[in-house]
């Protein structure tokens, strides 16, 4: 017992006090800042995933390697704000010029705002994000501390988080957690590979159809999703205070 | 009044306060005290999605286990010494409600036709088997030392008077045997993990992977109302009959079970599922102990 | 009186005609006034009995009733028309031959048991106890194929039952000279305790009980249900009768209440493991005829150790639950009928989600769990609190014995009923509820609308006698007052049964109140159960009966015989893997087949006397006659 | 050939009575198999290692498509040759358990009709834990046979997460594959990754720099995945002291390893030819000064969750796995070291000579050994890292210029990943264009132990067992 209580206090207090303004590493390739004059096809055919569309770069293909900055500082500048998260698909692609990432618009009237149920899904990937978000819900990042919590069955849930491409063999699986959440649901795309496939978009063994029929009320991009990421996004998802 | 007012408002307090005290030991940030009711009012606005191998047991159970623990409540003295109702013997209706209760979350989790819940059902129905037992038999030492009366009699008249040594001895017998039956009955750690997330590790929690809104609102209240119907009867215990605010006393006594279960929560791990039932013994032995050492003083041993 | 016999013996000539409707009826019609008649014998203020006395050739025979007779007559005369009734229409569905034989037989033991009650006489009370016994042998046989083993086993026990009830009655006769049933009171010890032995065998102890879990599954529904709820009351009508003429020593009660607490822990344990639904039920019969036991033996104590009040409450409860016993066994034995009408089987682990296929057999099964497990809604609890009173008087009264047999009667009480509570929730569980296990248990359908007329009666019955405890307590008082118990206790039993009456229908209006909100406000969606988004869940993949008891039957394998066998998975990549467990009874295992055994060979030597020759056998009587004239001659 | 990553070039193609007669006499010398594949231009490629030497075997396809299995000699063969047989159809004839790893048989039309071994007795039930788990990780199936609480059977179906990660290799340039590497499996992103640019480096023929760098990086994924593994077992005992101490230790190492390559996992931090961040000295002592301060607390935290009454009794004697059983089905990394198996790619197929490298073992095979290993093999690995950052002394240079694949070369790479020993291996066509990429991830072999440790052990303890070996799905199914 004492040696437990001597482990505990030496190892002090480890968790963030506010998750929503502290500061990250600045090694953390978080928002773009897009230049003006970038040329964006030179920049598509070096990204491995070619992220970048004629409008700017698409964060929700982007895999935040790192490979165009590194080649071309001057244009592309990845500073460390992890608040990435949006509620539309469109409002991921990053204009050039652009400082800011558009606001997200809380769900369910007040219905949430202390306490939120997610249910997750993983369809395809590599566990990375599964982790992320397991880690969210650790010491550090504790995304318990605004009501929110990862529940065993669909049906206690709020809402699916959904990680991974969906996998031609996961389709069914995911429609059939889908049916089993009782309504107001929401489904919550986190990571790039839910998002647009990441990099395994062009595998032929993917089946996205589900995508096609529900719309997805929050996307976290990131190749992980970062835990503040993911914590920023549902706070303000929920409408917590 | 108060009574009325104990049972439809603190009940969901005590899970609350024991996550907090659990968050605090480890160093998080961890939920807000009230986070219990903030879950409820939530799930009260939701839909519900019924398993379609569900019969009519599915729509019944949640509702009749919440009268029949809310029934067994009255007889239980909370806040004041007196409870609502109280007659010779009640105690005996108050053990067979929470059975009833327990008999139909168990038909509930059989409906929905999975192995999980069923798994669930068959560890929550035998651990308790031995509680039934284990709680008349404490009684029974009640009885003796006092006479047959009402629950609400008995304890007031058992209370620990801290000069005389007899009833120190036997007072805290019957709170560690009713301690561990709080712990197997709500399912807290060395029993059953209750946010776990590994359902074939669970017992309280799995029976009810098929209920939702309305009717899971209702399970987590008779959950919350059955562990603060064991923790009101150890606080009555412990509180000597002719304290003045009974109330405080009652509060604080409530509290001080929520932190010692937190404690316990977060320095002990779970035990083996078949290491349980062996646990489950110990409120037996003791309460039987218990009586053994009352008869030997009665027959002037010392 | 008359009249009621007079259509009861009337009733025997459908039967001949294979007239089962009409038989039926005239059994209703009959029972109805003769019950009519024992209430009136039951509440008349006179002490006296009801008697007839007719010249015999062995002595006046008396004939007639006392009050412990009459409360066991309304008993019969409720139980025995409704068991008929059903009997008629479950043997519609069940085609098998000797219908006009079966029917017969079922007059005539109804009439037996009616006749049990009436016998003064002990030579006519061995009569009609033969009557009632070979008539049941023969309904038991009903369906040949199956139930023949069991049924000879039945009346072998029950013969041995009756050589013990002769040899009690023969010394009796011997020390008294007279056969009025007068002489039962002040016996000696030894014929008392042949007698009680005797009783035992039909009331089913423990050790005298391993032909009732063998012959009640295999019988037809409605008879076992008879057999259980109403035949097994005879021998606890003797043992009765016994006890209330007579006193017993501290030491016989405390065997007797050892015997008791022996037969409901092995009964309500065999309940618990068994997957048979019929066999469940048998095991339960025994685990309740325990539980009365033990009511009675700390009845006896009561008076034993003069406490009066605790006497009275036990006393109470063993006849109240008896009385509810015969309502919820009769009940869930004639739902073990329908079950097998619907899916021809009554193994748990073939069936599963019936409840959707037979609502109505689903709620009238759960009724009956809920009054024999002893739960509030049902008049199993209301039995069982008046014996928790009188464990309770006799823990707060401070004398020795009594405090020691009331806390372990406690002790064990509490545990068999917590166990039953398992037993049965397991077996409404694994039939009524979940999905379908097998193609049998899929394509069931609720059954003819009759055959729920005499479940509804009995569901009432037990909601009634449970709810408003007063009415059973009502019926039970001159019982009490004729054996000669303190009153006081019964008053204050009452005050307390209204009370309960005030808090359960105040739980039943909180849950319809929950009920409805639930009805109202909240919209569902039907989806499927949640098996994590596999896609082939298959039926094998709910819980087993086996599985469901597996943590208690692991812990309390020391008190079972378990035969197993199965083959587990030896090599990293296995072909097959099975494993079947069966229960034993001890007592059958280790005591009847050895001696059935050993007799078999001592006649097995001589077998080749009987060699089908007819000189042989002459010259056997030639050799027979010489050795008898030598004999002579000596 | 015994040097780590080695290149052949176009090996000779037996007959193969002749390959099936070497590998026995291989087998009979004691070497097991590290991977045994089909390739679409019809050959059977053979890599047999035992503790240092290789041995890389190619034949032509076996006539009439059947042939038999070598899996009866030796149990390691079984997932290659079921592998086999559902993507080129090849049946191995007796071969003792042959079903689809992660699509569908040859016979069956999709991945659902995977039928399990079921018993007909009815006192057996089964529970089946689907793809969708309570907890969040990765899909898959678990179906046991159960009698009551006890296990009788488990049988493990995955193919959930395939998503044709080695098709994938093909398209494209080959040298600018690096962030699919490090996304055949997320929790061994450096371990996969470093497979990669060896194997590239090898194909193209040059030597990489700041090795000390990568050795870091693969060092300080390990002691961050054994971190996480010792929290989520004590997690599932609901130990939630030791879970939260352990997860806030894992997050100050991979917050390290975000100070210098701005990625938790290390993903964007090695390329073929050397590495993209390199070390400066200030983040050098930075990273020492980090690393130390996690060394005590974790012995701190370890001794007192190995002390605890409560949790021994669970991690004691739970999911044991025998010595033979590991040897037989050639399992890898800490799985077999915690029976007592001496096997690890730094000590046996080590990347640069002058390191030797004695691995830790424990032989009880227990929960309890697979955690207590794990510990050590952390506190082993930050030695590692302490060392290699002492010897270390000016920035490393910027990566090798790569150039082009030789053409008709086949290239093998070996890594002791955090779970065991990660083989890579490519073959390029006439014009330097890759042919095929065969990827093995060491949960590939080590599913089969936890099928087979659960057997006799309490349904309650699978959670304890399934994370004591914590297998990657999606390493599995590729």
């Amino acid at each position: 017992m004492f040696d437990l209580i001597k482990a505990r206090a030496r190892h002090g207090y480890q968790a963030i006090p506010d998750p929503l303004t502290v500061s990250i590493h600045e090694k953390f390739p978080g928002r773009p800042d897009l230049s003006d004059k970038a040329d964006l096809s030179e920049l598509n055919n070096l990204c491995p995933n070619s992220a970048f569309t004629d409008r700017g770069l698409d964060l929700g293909k982007c895999l935040f390697c790192g490979l165009c900055e590194r080649k071309h500082p001057d244009w592309i500048q990845f500073n460390p704000d992890f608040k990435l998260a949006v509620d539309s698909r469109e409002k991921l692609i990053i204009a050039p010029g652009q400082t800011r990432m558009p606001e997200i618009a809380a769900i369910g009237n007040g219905v949430f705002k202390r306490s939120f149920a997610m249910r997750n899904v993983s369809a395809g990937g590599c566990n990375a994000c599964e982790l992320e978000l397991g880690a969210s819900t650790n010491v550090n990042f504790d995304i318990l501390r605004y009501g929110v919590e990862i529940v065993a069955s669909p049906r206690h849930a709020d809402a699916l988080i959904l990680t991974g491409p969906i996998s031609k063999h996961m389709a069914e699986a995911l429609c059939d957690t889908w049916q089993a959440i009782p309504k107001p649901k929401f489904l919550i795309l986190c990571g790039a590979c839910a998002i647009s496939g990441g990099i395994f978009a062009v595998s032929s063994e993917l089946d996205r159809g589900f995508l096609k029929h529900w719309q997805a009320c929050l996307y976290i991009p990131g190749c992980p999703a970062h835990p503040l990421s993911i914590v920023h996004g549902i706070h303000q998802l929920m409408g917590a205070k | 009044m108060i009574h009325i007012l104990i049972i439809l408002l603190l009940p969901l307090l005590v899970p609350g306060l024991i996550s907090r005290v659990k968050a605090i030991m480890v160093g998080r940030i961890g939920q807000s005290v009230f986070q219990p009711y903030f879950h409820f009012a939530k799930l009260l606005r939701k839909e519900e999605v019924i398993s379609s191998s569900a019969s009519l047991i599915t729509a019944v159970a949640p509702a009749l286990a919440l009268a029949a623990t809310f029934c067994a409540a009255l007889f239980v003295p909370m806040g004041n010494s007196a409870s609502l109702f109280s007659f010779k013997g009640d105690f005996i209706l108050m053990l067979y409600l929470l059975a009833l209760a327990k008999a139909f979350m168990v038909f509930a989790a059989l409906d929905s036709g999975s192995s999980f819940e069923g798994m669930g059902a068959s560890r929550e129905i035998s651990f308790t088997a031995f509680l039934e037992p284990a709680f008349l038999l404490i009684m029974a030492a009640l009885v003796f030392s006092t006479g047959f009366t009402s629950l609400s009699t008995l304890l007031s008249s058992y209370s620990i008077s801290g000069l005389e040594v007899w009833s120190l001895v036997l007072g805290t017998i019957t709170v560690f045997a009713l301690y561990l039956m709080l712990l197997v009955e709500s399912a807290r750690v060395p029993f059953d993990d209750p946010n776990t997330h590994l359902e074939l590790t669970m017992i309280h929690e799995v029976m009810v992977l098929d209920l939702s809104g309305f009717s899971l609102a209702l399970i987590h209240y008779t959950a919350a109302l059955k562990m603060l119907i064991y923790a009101s009867l150890i606080t009555q215990v412990l509180i000597p009959a002719n304290a003045s605010l009974h109330l405080l006393w009652y509060l604080i006594g409530i509290l001080g079970i929520a932190i010692l279960t937190g404690l316990v929560e977060s320095l002990m791990a779970r035990f083996r599922m078949n290491r349980n039932l062996e646990l489950v013994l110990v409120p037996v032995t003791l309460s039987v102990l218990a009586l053994a050492a009352l008869i030997a003083r009665s027959m002037g041993a010392w | 009186m008359s009249i009621g016999f007079l259509i009861l013996f009337l009733a025997l000539i459908p039967a001949l005609w294979k007239r089962s409707g009409l038989f039926a009826i005239l059994w209703l019609l009959g029972s109805g006034i003769i019950a009519f008649e024992y209430l009136e014998v039951l509440y008349s203020y006179s002490v006296q009995d009801f008697l007839i006395s007719f010249p015999l050739p062995l002595g006046i025979a008396n004939i007639g009733l006392n009050k412990l007779s009459a409360f066991f007559g309304t008993i019969f005369s409720i139980g025995l028309p409704l068991g008929f009734l059903y009997g008629h229409f479950y043997l519609k569905q069940h085609q098998a031959p000797g219908l006009r034989s079966h029917l017969f037989w079922l007059g005539i033991l109804g009439l037996s048991m009616h006749g049990i009650l009436w016998m003064r006489h002990i030579l006519l009370f061995l009569m009609v106890w033969e009557v009632m016994s070979v008539s049941s042998f023969f309904l038991v046989m009903h369906d040949r194929s199956v139930s023949l083993k069991a049924a000879l086993n039945y009346i072998i026990t029950m013969q041995i039952g009756a050589g013990f009830l002769m040899a009690g009655f023969g010394i009796l006769y011997l020390q008294t000279g007279s056969f009025d049933f007068s002489i039962l009171s002040a016996m000696h010890s030894l014929p008392l305790y042949l007698l009680l032995i005797g009783f035992g065998f039909k009331a089913g102890f423990v050790p005298l009980a391993s032909w009732l879990p063998q012959a009640h599954p295999v019988a037809p529904a409605h008879v076992s249900g008879i057999m259980s709820a109403l035949m097994v009351k005879c021998g606890l009508y003797g043992i009765l009768t016994l006890l209330a003429m007579n006193s017993l020593n501290l030491r016989e009660i405390a065997v007797f209440s050892l015997i008791s607490i022996v037969t409901a822990f092995w009964g309500v344990i065999h309940a618990m493991i068994s997957t048979n639904l019929k066999k469940a039920l048998a095991y339960s019969t025994i685990e309740n005829m325990g539980i009365i036991g033990i009511g009675l033996s700390v009845g006896l104590l009561g008076l034993d150790s003069g406490n009066p009040v605790m006497a009275t409450l036990c006393f109470a409860g063993a006849l109240l639950h008896s009385f509810f016993h015969s309502l919820f066994k009769a009940l869930l034995f004639y739902l073990s009928g329908n079950i097998l009408c619907a899916t021809h089987s009554l193994k748990a682990d073939d069936l599963g989600g019936l409840a959707k296929k037979m609502p109505r057999t689903a709620i009238y099964f759960l009724i009956g769990v809920i009054g024999i497990s002893a739960l509030p809604l049902g008049n199993g609890f209301i039995s069982e609190l008046a014996i928790y009173f009188g464990l309770f008087n006799a823990i707060s009264a401070n004398d020795l014995p009594a405090l020691v047999m009331g806390i372990v009667l406690l002790g064990m009480m509490a545990f068999v009923g917590a166990l039953a509570l398992i037993a049965f929730a397991k077996l409404f569980g694994i039939i009524f509820l979940g999905e379908a296990r097998s193609p049998k248990a899929d394509n069931a359908c609720e059954i003819h609308r009759g055959m729920r007329i005499p479940q509804f009666a009995l569901s009432i019955g037990i909601l009634a006698g449970g709810v408003f405890g007063g009415l059973g307590l009502r019926f039970v008082k001159p019982v009490l007052r004729w054996m000669g118990l303190y009153m006081l206790p019964v008053l204050d039993l009452q005050g307390i049964y209204q009370r309960l009456s005030v808090i359960i229908l105040l739980m039943l209006l909180i849950f319809l109140l929950l009920y409805l909100i639930r009805r109202i406000t909240v919209k569902t969606v039907k989806s499927a159960t949640w098996g994590c988004g596999y896609q082939k869940p298959a039926a094998r993949m709910q819980y087993s009966s086996l599985a469901f008891v597996h943590p208690l039957s692991y812990f309390l394998k020391p008190f079972i015989l378990l035969k197993k066998s199965g083959t587990s998975a030896k090599s990293m990549h296995p072909k097959e893997i099975s494993y079947h467990e069966e229960a034993l009874d001890p007592f059958f295992r280790y005591i009847v087949e050895p001696i059935s055994k050993a007799l078999a060979w001592f006649y097995s030597l001589f077998s080749h006397i009987h060699n089908g020759r007819t000189n042989a056998y002459i010259a056997w009587c030639l050799v027979f006659l010489i050795l008898l004239l030598i004999w002579v001659l000596l | 050939m015994t040097r780590n990553p080695f290149s052949v070039q176009n090996p000779d193609q037996l007959e193969f009575l002749e390959f099936s007669e070497r590998l026995s006499r291989l087998i009979a010398a004691g070497y097991s198999p590290l991977h045994y594949f089909g390739t679409p231009q019809g050959l059977l490629y053979s890599i047999m290692g035992k503790s240092g030497s290789l041995e890389l075997l190619c034949s032509v396809f076996p006539t009439g498509g059947s042939y038999p299995a070598f899996s009866q000699k030796i149990l390691a063969f079984t997932m290659f040759e079921r592998l086999l047989y559902e993507e080129y159809g090849i049946k191995p004839e007796g071969h003792p358990w042959l079903k689809a790893v992660r699509k569908h048989l040859p016979g069956q039309d999709q991945h659902s009709d995977y039928e399990f071994l079921a018993s007909e007795s009815p006192a057996l039930h089964e529970v089946g834990v689907g793809p969708v788990h309570a907890g969040v990780i990765e899909p898959g199936h678990f179906r046991f046979i159960c009698k009551g609480e006890i296990v009788e059977h488990l049988e493990i179906q995955l193919g959930y997460q395939h998503r044709g990660v080695e098709e994938l290799m093909l398209k494209g340039d080959i040298t600018r594959k690096c962030s699919l590497a490090e996304s055949i499996a997320g929790d061994t992103a450096i371990g996969h990754n470093l497979a990669y640019c060896l194997l590239i480096e090898e194909l193209c023929g040059i030597k990489a720099s700041a090795t000390g760098t990568r050795n870091i990086a693969l060092e300080m994924e390990r002691v961050a995945m054994h971190l996480a593994d010792l929290s989520a077992l004590a997690a599932d005992v609901a130990y939630i002291m030791g879970q939260n101490l352990f997860a806030a230790l894992r997050t100050t190492v991979i917050n390290s390893s975000l100070a210098i390559c701005g990625s938790r996992f290390g993903k964007r931090w090695l390329c073929p030819g050397g590495v993209n961040y390199s070390i400066s000295t200030a983040q050098a002592e930075v990273l020492r000064k980090t690393l130390q301060g996690v060394e005590t607390q974790i012995i701190d935290c370890a001794e007192a969750m190995f002390a605890n009454s409560s949790v021994l009794s669970r991690f004691d004697d739970t999911g044991k796995l025998k010595f033979e059983d590991a040897v037989s089905l050639g399992l890898t990394g800490i799985t077999a070291k915690a029976s007592g198996v001496m096997a690890d790619a730094r000590m046996d197929y080590p990347l640069d000579d002058e390191s030797i490298f004695i691995p830790f073992t424990e032989n009880a095979g227990d929960v309890y050994a697979r955690a207590h290993l794990r510990y050590k093999e952390a506190l082993q690995s930050l030695k590692l890292v302490l060392s290699e950052l002492d010897k270390r002394d000016l920035d490393d240079p910027l990566p090798q210029e790569l150039g082009k694949p030789r053409p008709d070369t086949i290239a093998c790479s070996i890594v002791e990943g955090w779970r065991g020993c990660i083989v890579h291996m490519a073959k390029t066509d006439a014009i330097g264009k890759v042919e095929w990429y065969k990827i093995v991830d060491p949960s590939l072999m080590n599913w089969q132990a936890l099928a087979l440790v659960m057997r006799g052990t309490g349904i309650s303890d699978f959670p304890i067992c399934n994370k004591s070996f914590d297998l990657s799905y999606c390493g599995s199914d590729l």
